[in-house]
């Protein structure tokens, strides 16, 4: 029987492909149609007469090769896409306001206006002095007997100015009778004089300034210092 | 007349203009804002509008012609205003005692000036949660106002923004200004400096 | 140097000179109070005292030579100020809408400017801790400063203020003014509104 010397079918372009297995990851698997290939290669087949199982073998490891080469790059363009780079919103420069002098509506009469309102602020006033029993005025003016209880007063003033240095502050007078009325402001001023007179506080005054600044002989604050220039 | 007599007629026209003159130039220094002719009207004690635009006009011309840092200027709607050449604010911002807007602020303004009418909502995701400080000083000031309820408030920019810039008062007019004054600021060597910055 | 390059020289020397003298005019306009020449220098970019005092009386003779309602005068201790000519101050004063300072800082001003020389713990005893941001801005505005260090510091009323409400600069005096104008406005008739209130 003579050998046959012919190539078998599947081995002739387009079956080829699946045939020539060290070629397969060289081609691109979107070029080759598995299904037409196959159902050529079946035809064929039968078409010959002749069940070839080898060469079934060879084209279905191939055929399921390539699908699988399909699946992956499939899956790899399923990523989901990146999300699309939106820029941020256009910024402009700021816009510099060009400048206008404006003449202020302010006033001297607005200043001083709310100074009323400010000066009844000057929270810290001696409390109310113990009101004398007056006699029939026309005896004694308030004045006298008011210095007939000057070391009752003394001693209050005394204590309360004591209070008020120990935030270690001097203390103006200004702020001292801020609100009293004047004959009031005139009392304690005198106070302030004998208490001075006793050596228990300290006096002083700048030559340039009308403001009269009171120390309390001993607080720690001030040591003593009679004098001190701000 | 004689000749003598209408030189000396003309002579106390000219000065009496001189002087509408400077009544006029005083109220544009001391109001620091736009201010209609009717407004300079009283100012300068002319009821005559169209003399009161004559004034005007020769202030703006006058202020052209000198080679000063002041500028007048005539605005929509024939109101005028006196301020500071551009060109002069940044050396001497520093001199001014009336509050100033930060660069953060300006730059919210600018942003709103740009997309408006713009949700609020949006202006805070692009600005940040620190623009809501912004929004109500720029509403204070005036330059800005909102419209609308909640959080679908519309914010736009006011007339007076629009003065402040010289620039119009038609929504699409003055945003393509304002888009030809930010392409200029987006020039290449001014984007270098800002990222030196 | 040839004919024609000193005549460049000169031009480009004479163009420095012009704005120099526009970016003072700036900084004058813009501050709105007496400038000494340290800060003239600084706006000008000139360190030479010599040439700031050149531009400055320059400016002051410009606007002298100018039929305005503006002025540019000298005032003591080398300060130049620029400022609408008093003539004019009444007629146009109504077109001023703007206040200087809300009512907390210009209540804060208000009481030192009566008690000053005052110590820093004092005004923030009468005026509350709030008042240390009013301190800071007044500073800023340059209406007062402090002199001392700590707890001891005392505050004053500056040149500025006083100049700014037409008061003497000598602080008896001043505080005699102020005292006076005060009490004039705490007449009786005035009392007797406040208590009706």
């Amino acid at each position: 029987m003579p050998q046959t010397t012919k190539k078998p079918f599947y081995f002739k372009p387009p079956l080829s492909v699946l045939f020539e297995i060290h070629k397969l990851e060289k081609v691109l698997p979107w070029d080759i149609n598995i299904s037409y290939l196959l159902t050529m290669f079946l035809e064929e087949m039968e078409q010959q007469g002749e069940v070839d199982f080898r060469a079934s073998g060879v084209a279905l490891e191939s055929s399921s090769t390539i699908y699988l080469r399909k699946t992956k790059l499939l899956l790899k363009l399923e990523d989901p896409p990146p999300p699309p780079k939106t820029l941020p919103d256009f910024i402009p420069p700021p816009m510099f306001l060009p400048l206008r002098y404006e003449l202020s509506s302010t006033t001297l009469d607005n200043l001083l206006n709310v100074l009323d309102e400010v000066l009844k602020g000057e929270s810290i006033r001696p409390p109310k002095m113990p009101q004398p029993i007056l006699p029939a005025p026309e005896i004694l003016p308030p004045l006298d007997l008011y210095l007939l209880k000057i070391e009752d007063h003394m001693k209050t003033l005394y204590a309360q100015l004591y209070q008020l240095v120990g935030t270690g502050e001097l203390i103006a007078f200004s702020k001292l009778v801020a609100g009293l009325e004047k004959i009031e402001a005139t009392k304690t001023f005198l106070i302030l004089l004998f208490l001075a007179q006793r050596g228990k506080i300290g006096l002083w005054q700048e030559e340039e300034i009308e403001e009269l600044y009171i120390t309390v002989i001993g607080d720690p604050a001030f040591d003593g210092k009679r004098t001190e220039i701000i | 007349m004689t000749e003598s007599e209408q030189k000396l007629s003309e002579e106390i026209k000219q000065e009496k203009f001189t002087r509408q003159l400077a009544l006029l130039e005083a109220g544009l220094y001391v109001a620091g804002r736009p201010l209609d002719l009717k407004t300079l009207g009283n100012v300068t004690g002319t009821r005559s509008k169209k003399m009161v635009r004559k004034l005007a006009k020769t202030l703006v011309e006058n202020y052209k012609n000198r080679d000063t840092a002041l500028e007048v200027l005539e605005l929509e709607g024939e109101r005028f205003v006196m301020q500071l050449k551009t060109e002069y604010t940044a050396k001497v911002r520093k001199l001014s005692t009336r509050p100033l807007l930060s660069a953060g602020p300006l730059k919210t303004l600018s942003y709103i000036a740009f997309r408006q009418p713009i949700l609020q909502t949006q202006v805070i995701d692009v600005r940040g949660h620190h623009s809501y400080g912004h929004l109500k000083q720029l509403e204070e000031m005036e330059l800005i106002f909102r419209e609308g309820v909640g959080r679908k408030r519309a914010i736009r920019t006011t007339q007076f923004f629009a003065d402040f810039f010289c620039l119009s008062h038609e929504l699409r007019v003055m945003k393509r200004q304002l888009k030809t004054i930010f392409q200029e600021a987006d020039k290449p060597e001014v984007k270098a400096e800002k990222i030196q910055e």
